[in-house]
């Protein structure tokens, strides 16, 4: 493939497009309500109407409102149809020649859309993502064949530098460090690892990405490869996301078959595999190490760190590990300026962020964000605060590795800074909000038995330290525990924190510091008087001189 | 000076922590100078008194005349010292908790059904036998201690080691082998 | 310190599996094995494979796996019970393995295996309340030619109907 | 080889390049409380008692896996790292069923050594008293899942000196356990080759020789860096 050929793509894809589209949904969420009945009903009431020639029914990814799906929407009239069945096609393809629908409809005006602003999901429910021709109509892979020509690598990592992009997996390190240690790693074998092991409960950013856009991700992982000098990438996807797998695989091949995988890409000296490892249940791959220990048919345990995978990751070569988002930014990054990133985003947070609205609020569904936006405007009017009239106590980010924000500091900026100081972390993205009626006790117990169930077992704080924290936990919420035994449940999290070998042991306890940080009471009320008064530490032990 | 009121107390656990006190051979007589034995098995005395100053305690607590006799020490006695193993870790007596939730009923059905002799029966008279414990507990997991004495037994340079600390009005201080378990 | 002598070695499959000699579910696996190259680092996919094969991981497939990957068994068993996507244990003791491959499904396997559903009143995926029966589907074991081919505690059968197979069912079942 | 210069609690040492900072607080006469490193196999900063403070470094580092550096500052015994290391033990204790005073290897074990040597008298958490069963049909060996403690020294013996493969880690998290080939008898094991370095290795008395009763096994825990000093250096010394 050429420059040339690239265009020729977009023109013709562009020459055939018809004057009305209408986008179905057909990611995971809106499939398992039928929505592809409901495509195909709603091409055979085109056809019926004779309509063919104008009215084109395209499947696409992710259309944000999940709560409402299945979702179709009419180009270029905006109606956005709620809850669609199959029965309803023909209503839809009715109105589309003026007639008045009483279908129930979403406002596309509503602040849940308009104040997105769209890096990551440019194309999510926009294009079709089983067709990489889509993808090409929409610039893509023309940031890739840039770089090839026109770019040294380490123009790459310089303006991934500039971008100011962190990880989007959770802990925010910068991007663009993380290549450039990989670019100076010497080796002549290098790997690129895409870490799609979403596994927060409550997070599904990256899988509508993968769902929605995976030639995004492709493109992003070979603008990379070129960059730190790779030749060979994984996606590495976990086994409950099957939609996703079969359209990365579809990808995989249509970018293969084009040349935009393979050897020789764009007729430059660059080549560029993706295989796909299918994760099989394991919260803890999310974590580096035990993801390369996974992709090499290992147990997914991890390793301490140093060597980072940056100096010795997979079968000890320098590898590059970043989460989808991640790569999702990169070919826009390219194709519109580092400077137009940075511009974007708080000093030390740049771009945007995607978020999974879920839990106790009225819009759950996907919303992208620049970040530093106020976590009140994304829960209160994107997400239309809480439903039956509720009141919204906390804000869950971060999932088992995070923490709860309560009312009082909703009006936080979502950024990597100001959520750690509140005790939780930016994490994936997953964002569940809790009412007044959500007991914070049994939060902390809820994430503490996740992390428990999910501990790889290999060092001994973890492993054993969950299982502690979790029976105390469950003994304050049974009304048997005493001061004493919340001192030790704080004594815990420190240590389990501090002295744990990974990520999911260190954060383990952050559900437990930050809802004690914040609903201190709710733990204090369950407590029980201890009939001896306590003798912690703090209490001396009386003097043995005789009684009197 | 008044002198110290001392207790010792007999929970599950085999008395070996007693024998090794009466190992402490001559230093008991030198003890029975400095403290008042108030109550003990290897004394005659039925009620626990007030206002005693040490107990030491051998045993696990394993069943309900257990737990409330301790609950009674701890209400009068100033510092207790969890003495030997079963008192500290619950030892030997707790094995029976991995039997699960119901390791009642089959230590019971184990040691007089099974392995009944004759008349095999289950001791049921309300009022004569104790009823055991779910789960048997280390004397700290119940009240408060002080201090802790491991061993199986300790041995009594340990025990000694400990009292002599104690009558010296220093606070005790073990370390290294003098607390192993086992 | 001498081990007892080893017994003779002849295909691993037959060495394990005496009663695979019908099953083609090897044959299949064998060959995903061998889209692998026998590479260590396929091990994950390939027990996703033998699990989409066989239903769970039994000890004879983790053995196969073992040997055609040549690893140690301890380190597949290590594996396979590190994720939890697998499942080592048929749940009841009788299974019953209905075949939904395209084959299988064109002659009738749905029927076979609603009618299995509607007589343990449990669904796919589900072991009757008294552990006898676990009933399973499979994407394809390759028996094609004899569909629909359903698997009785590992003997695959062919050509099976709503009869065939509940009669088999019932001598399973105290009615 | 160049020298490198750093501070282990304060006093200043020089160490060969590339060790790690355990071995050269040892050289250093620092002793480090250590559980699942054992000399001989390779490390994997697993139980978390070498944790040590480098300065600079806001994260605790494992002294086995960490490599010296030029002008780096060690400290090893800390008021904070005592208490994390006795909390670790007491994590231990509460987690199986380590009952010293019927235990083969009373006297001679390093989990019961490291309690008593730092400190910890007595464990502030419940026992969890699992049930967890003793595989004794090995002909010379048996194994105790109630004293094991997922070293995994004994699986790094296996694998990497007799290289045998026989045992593993299965399962996950506190249900984790050590198995042998397929999860079956250890003495059905066609791989085994009743070597016994997985014994050697074992800490504690999860792992013993047949006929030992209380206090009775000693690991000879030197066999294997012996054995590795002799295939890997060409060095014989006993």
């Amino acid at each position: 493939m050429t420059l040339n050929d690239l265009h020729q793509t977009k023109e013709a894809e562009i020459a055939a497009r018809k004057k009305i589209v209408l986008r179905c949904c057909q990611a995971a969420g809106c499939t398992s309500s039928d929505s592809k009945g409901v495509k195909e009903r709603l091409e055979k009431a085109v056809a019926e109407a004779g309509l063919q020639n104008e009215v084109e029914v395209r499947g696409v990814g992710c259309m944000k409102l999940c709560c409402e799906g299945p979702l179709v929407q009419a180009d270029p009239s905006d109606a956005l149809y709620v809850k669609v069945t199959p029965d309803n096609a023909p209503a839809i393809v009715a109105a589309l020649k003026g007639g008045r629908s009483t279908l129930a409809q979403a406002d596309p005006h509503s602040p849940f859309f308009t104040l997105q602003q769209s890096i990551v999901l440019t194309n999510c429910g926009v294009i079709d993502p089983e067709r990489i021709e889509a993808y090409i109509a929409a610039d893509g892979y023309q940031a890739l064949h840039e770089v090839l020509v026109e770019m040294t690598p380490k123009d790459v990592v310089d303006t991934i530098v500039k971008s100011g992009l962190r990880g989007r997996g959770g802990a925010g390190f910068p991007t663009g460090l993380k290549w450039g240690t990989v670019a100076k790693s010497p080796g002549v074998k290098k790997y690129i690892i895409c870490n799609a092991d979403e596994g927060d409960p409550g997070a599904f950013m990256d899988r509508s990405v993968l769902e929605s856009d995976p030639h995004s991700i492709l493109e992003g992982m070979a603008i990379a490869a070129y960059a730190v000098g790779a030749d060979q990438g994984f996606i590495y996807v976990r086994a409950e996301y099957p939609l996703a797998i079969s359209r990365l695989h579809n990808a995989i091949r249509q970018a293969k078959r084009v040349g935009l995988l393979g050897s020789g890409i764009f007729e430059s000296p660059f080549n560029f595999t993706i295989d796909i490892r299918i994760g099989a249940g394991a919260f803890v791959c999310g974590e580096e190490t035990a993801l390369m220990a996974s992709v090499e048919g290992k147990r997914g345990t991890p390793r301490p760190r140093p060597p980072f995978p940056a100096e010795r990751g997979l079968w000890d070569c320098p590898t590059l590990i970043n989460n989808v988002e991640t790569f999702a930014n990169i070919a826009p990054i390219l194709r519109r300026g580092a400077d137009w990133f940075a511009g974007i985003g708080t000093e030390k947070s740049k771009g945007t962020k995607v978020f999974a609205l879920a839990g106790k609020i009225q819009n759950t569904g996907l919303i992208e964000v620049p970040m530093g936006t106020p976590l009140s405007t994304i829960v209160e009017h994107m997400g239309g605060g809480a439903p039956d009239g509720g009141r919204i106590k906390a804000v869950q980010t971060g999932g088992p590795s995070g923490g709860c924000i309560p009312r009082q500091h909703l009006d936080t900026p979502v950024d990597y800074e100001s959520l750690t100081k509140l005790g939780s972390i930016m994490g994936s993205g997953g964002m569940i909000v809790m009412d007044e009626t959500t007991r914070m006790v049994d939060v902390a117990r809820f994430f503490m038995e996740f992390c428990m169930d999910e501990s790889c077992g290999k060092c001994i704080p973890c492993r054993a330290g969950t299982v502690q924290m979790h029976h105390l936990l469950e003994k304050i919420l049974a009304r048997q525990a005493t001061a004493r035994d919340l001192a030790k449940l704080e004594e815990l999290c420190d240590m389990v924190k501090n002295t744990s070998l990974c990520g999911l042991g260190q954060t383990a306890p952050n559900p437990v510091l930050s809802t004690l940080r914040f609903f201190r009471h709710e733990y204090e009320e369950l407590l029980q008087p201890d009939p001896h008064g306590p003798r912690t530490p703090a209490t001396p032990v009386p003097p043995l001189t005789a009684a009197n | 000076m008044e002198r110290l009121k001392i207790a010792t107390v007999w929970f599950g656990g085999c008395a070996g922590c007693h024998m090794s006190f009466l190992d402490l051979d001559e230093f008991l007589i030198d003890l029975a100078g400095l403290v008042d034995l108030v109550y003990s098995p290897i004394i005659d005395c039925k009620e626990y008194p007030e206002n005693v100053d040490l107990c030491l305690i051998e045993g696990a607590i394993c069943n309900e005349d257990n737990l409330e006799l301790l609950h009674k020490i701890r209400a009068r006695t100033k510092v207790l010292v969890s003495f030997g193993d079963c008192a500290v870790t619950g030892n030997v007596p707790a094995m029976r908790n991995q039997l699960g939730p119901d390791n009642v009923a089959n230590v019971l059905q184990c040691a007089y059904i099974e392995h009944a002799q004759e008349n095999p029966r289950r001791p049921s008279t309300a009022g004569i036998v104790p009823a055991l414990l779910p789960r048997v507990m280390p004397v700290h997991e119940v009240v408060a201690v002080e201090y802790f004495l491991p061993g199986c037994p300790p041995a009594a340079a340990n025990i000694k080691a400990f009292l002599t600390q104690v009558l010296a009005g220093t606070t005790p201080q073990l370390s290294g082998r003098q607390i192993k378990f086992g | 310190m001498a081990l007892p002598p080893s017994p003779e070695k002849p295909r691993i499959a037959a060495r394990y599996l005496p009663q695979a000699a019908g099953d083609k579910r090897f044959k299949i696996l064998e060959a995903h094995i061998k889209k692998f190259q026998h590479r260590h680092d396929a091990l994950i996919e390939v027990l996703h494979k033998a699990q989409e094969l066989f239903g769970y991981l039994e000890d004879d497939v983790l053995r196969y796996v073992a040997a055609q990957l040549k690893l140690p068994a301890s380190r597949v068993y290590g594996v396979a019970t590190f994720y939890h996507f697998f499942t080592l244990k048929p749940q009841g003791a009788h299974t019953c393995v209905v075949c939904l491959g395209t084959a299988c499904y064109v002659k009738g396997a749905n029927r076979v295996l609603a009618a299995v559903e509607q007589q343990l009143h449990i669904k796919a995926g589900e072991t009757t309340p008294d552990n006898q029966v676990s009933l399973l589907t499979a994407r394809c074991i390759g028996a094609c030619g004899i569909a629909p081919a359903v698997v009785y505690d590992g003997t695959v059968t062919p050509r099976q109907s709503p009869e065939s197979a509940l009669a088999q069912i019932n001598q399973w079942v105290t009615p | 080889m160049a020298a490198k210069t750093l501070t282990i609690d304060g006093t200043q040492i020089s160490a060969e390049n590339h060790i790690t900072v355990l071995q050269a607080a040892t050289e250093a006469g620092v002793k480090i409380p250590t559980l699942c490193h054992l000399e001989g196999v390779y490390d994997v900063g697993a139980c978390r008692l070498c944790l040590v403070e480098v300065k600079g470094t806001a994260k605790l580092l494992p002294a086995c896996t960490t490599r010296v550096y030029e002008g780096m500052e060690v400290a090893t015994d800390s008021e904070r790292l005592r208490k994390y290391r006795r909390m670790t033990l007491e994590l231990l204790f509460a987690e199986r069923n380590h009952v010293c005073a019927v235990c083969v290897s009373n006297g001679h074990c390093e989990l019961q050594t490291l309690a008593y040597s730092l400190g910890m008298d007595h464990v502030r958490y419940d026992y969890c008293s699992p049930k967890w069963g003793v595989d004794a049909t090995h002909r010379l060996f048996g194994m105790d899942h109630n004293r094991c403690i997922l070293c995994t020294r004994c699986v790094r013996a296996c694998w990497h000196i007799e290289g045998a493969g026989t045992k593993n880690v299965a399962g996950r998290g506190g249900k984790s356990m050590i198995i042998t080939d397929l999860n079956e008898p250890w003495g059905n094991s066609e791989t085994c080759t009743a070597c016994g370095k997985c014994v050697s290795a074992c800490p504690t008395g999860a792992l013993s020789a047949k006929g030992s009763t209380v206090s009775e096994m000693q690991h000879d825990r030197s066999k294997l860096e012996f054995i590795v000093n002799a295939r890997e250096k060409k060095q014989w010394s006993v």
